[in-house]
């Protein structure tokens, strides 16, 4: 016999509150009682929170309750001035995000410019992107895309809410080079010539071509 | 390694200004040829795809002329642009040949790439603020100032990727190189060997001889020719005290010779 | 002129909820529009909370957001599990990543420390590193490498996804100042020179592995 479903709206509701980061629906599935109608209690919950001070969002495929964004100017004690990324960054990361998987030259080509070897470096190190895979082409590049920290810290709950993505997907904007006579294919990303590696074989030419390129 | 950030660049005032005195000031505010371009077409205030390229091109090259006028020192990259501008448009402006389909590009395919490459850029910069307008967490969005505990974690195994792992193997690396540092020892001729080449000689050197010329010459891999002299300098000095040779040098920082010791040398060889 | 009650309610939920201790109905005054009736909306606050996962609580007069206590017993179930690898740990790793099969004499020369025995532990119980074989040397000693977990943790096909010296240099890890000897060759040493675990059962495992990666 499951729960009702008020009483499992309580627990979640104090289970994220008590939690210190977000909780994905199988995190709170596990310390529910069994049968406990995870999903349902979400969505009971984020109405109830509608409009408060206090709201539920999905950030990452994870939940988390947060104080609503029109009273952040209430917040100064708690306001953290986070390090400002600078343009360079901001565009970088952003190119990430649009168009991952997506290699360090795709990034320079997009942006016109020889990247300085820091700026991505810096999105790294902040764990806002990290590194996918190897796209299959020449020279076997390192592909990069974003974290959940990323998704975490722009209150996203996956990419596919990236502002503006289906707009720029629908022209034909985030395909890497210009689609064919115009004629925009939308999701022609280059997520079909990643590198699933299955092939042991390539497991020694690999070792090769790094120990090589210097 | 400094990250030198170009200031933002207050992109309205710039198209408020057509293509005048904002563009010319702030050349050290962009990032290349093509953000200038972008700058530029986004003055001509129509859709980026639909922009006229041939006008663009003009405006490029009246900019990168007024900015060598004023004596900006342009980087090449801006001249390689210009270059290929003129040509493209000088492309477009022609009358189209007959026949395609060698696999060159059409000017007009060319200048869409081109409006391509500029609509990116434009797309990303306003994807890079979009994302800046979002809800940031502790910025504009506050999480739980006090948790209740780190017991009620997600689920997720335990966090690092690959930079980190990277990173963290580099960094061992590293440290141990520092610690391992061992210059490479030189190699000498070892002074019992160089005592042996001596004793082989010793039947030969019945006159005074130069030690430059009795210290074996010098092989490919083997030691240096101080090295030689040296050691043979030693082993020398060594059969002196011995009885079995005879040393002199005429003047400080010259020449040493070596004679063998008739009889006695002999008998010490023996 | 006071804000509406409503609005005032809303912001000391997002006040309690955000800050870091509880607060008194002054630190709320204070940090409230001018004229803001504070009292009030506490009151219509503790009401609105009465009965839910989350309670609104006054100790020594200062006010706070805590779970419902009848719900406690879903806070302490969970075991703190280690969300980050120490530094120790993570180099270990990454030794046992580039160098497997490794022993742990081997590690701890790379490493150039005496390894706390707990490090190298702490990964085989997090299923990240694994035993596997022994060396043919004196004394036979145990070789680890790493899992399948591992891979999949780190998001790589096989284990020639494993970012080689180019990479490193690429992402400004690796300045041009390191010495020549500055070589890996991961899983390339001393494969020919290792038992099996126990002789046939682990003979199939590694083909297995071989063959099926993921």
């Amino acid at each position: 016999m499951s729960p009702p479903v008020f009483a499992v709206e309580r627990m979640v509701e104090a289970l994220l509150f008590a939690a210190a980061e977000p909780l994905s629906a199988a995190d709170l599935a596990e310390r529910l009682p069994a049968g406990a109608e995870v999903a349902q209690a979400l969505a009971a919950l984020k109405a109830r929170y509608a409009g408060r001070g206090v709201e539920l969002v999905c950030v990452a495929d994870r939940w988390r309750l947060q104080t609503a964004e029109d009273l952040a100017f209430l917040m100064t004690q708690e306001r953290v001035e986070p390090r400002r990324l600078g343009r360079a960054a901001r565009e970088t990361l952003a190119i990430v995000a649009y168009h991952q998987p997506v290699t360090r030259a795709e990034i320079d080509a997009i942006r016109g410019v020889q990247a300085n070897r820091g700026t991505l470096d810096q999105l790294l190190e902040l764990g806002l992107v990290r590194m996918r895979g190897r796209r299959r082409s020449p020279g076997r590049p390192v592909t990069f895309g974003t974290t959940d920290a990323f998704l975490e810290h722009y209150g996203l709950a996956s990419l596919a809410d990236l502002p503006g993505a289906a707009e720029m997907k629908a022209a034909g904007l985030l395909s890497l080079d210009l689609p064919e006579g115009f004629e925009f294919t939308p999701g022609a990303g280059a997520e079909a010539e990643e590198d699933p590696l299955e092939e042991e074989a390539e497991f020694h030419v690999d070792y090769l071509e790094g120990e090589g390129e210097e | 390694m400094s990250l030198a950030f170009q200031s933002a660049l207050e992109f309205s005032a710039a198209a408020d200004a057509g293509l005048d005195e904002a563009l010319i000031v702030d050349l050290d505010g962009f990032e290349g040829p093509l953000d200038v371009l972008l700058a530029l077409a986004r003055a001509q205030k129509v859709d980026l795809l639909k922009l006229s390229v041939t006008r663009l091109a003009e405006q490029y090259l009246a900019f990168v002329r007024e900015a060598r006028r004023r004596r900006f020192a342009l980087a090449a990259d801006y001249l390689v642009m210009a270059a290929w501008l003129a040509y493209l448009k000088s492309r477009l402006l022609l009358p189209k040949p007959a026949a395609g389909g060698d696999g060159e590009l059409t000017a007009e395919d060319e200048a869409g790439r081109l409006a391509f490459r500029i609509a990116k850029l434009d797309a990303m910069r306003r994807a890079a603020e979009a994302l800046e307008a979002r809800p940031i967490l502790r910025r504009d969005v506050f999480p739980r100032g006090d948790p209740e505990a780190a017991r009620i974690v997600s689920r997720r195994p335990f966090e690092g990727d690959l930079y980190e792992l990277m990173s963290a193997y580099v960094a061992q690396r590293r440290r141990r190189e520092e610690r391992l540092y061992r210059p490479p020892s030189p190699v000498t001729l070892r002074l019992d060997e160089a005592r042996e080449h001596l004793r082989e000689l010793l039947p030969a050197l019945t006159r005074w001889t130069a030690l430059s010329g009795v210290a074996p010459a010098r092989r490919a891999e083997g030691p240096s020719r101080a090295s030689c002299l040296a050691s043979t300098l030693a082993a020398g000095l060594e059969l002196v005290r011995e009885g079995a040779l005879e040393a002199r040098q005429l003047v400080a920082f010259e020449e040493v010779y070596l004679r063998g010791r008739k009889a006695s040398g002999h008998k010490a060889a023996a």
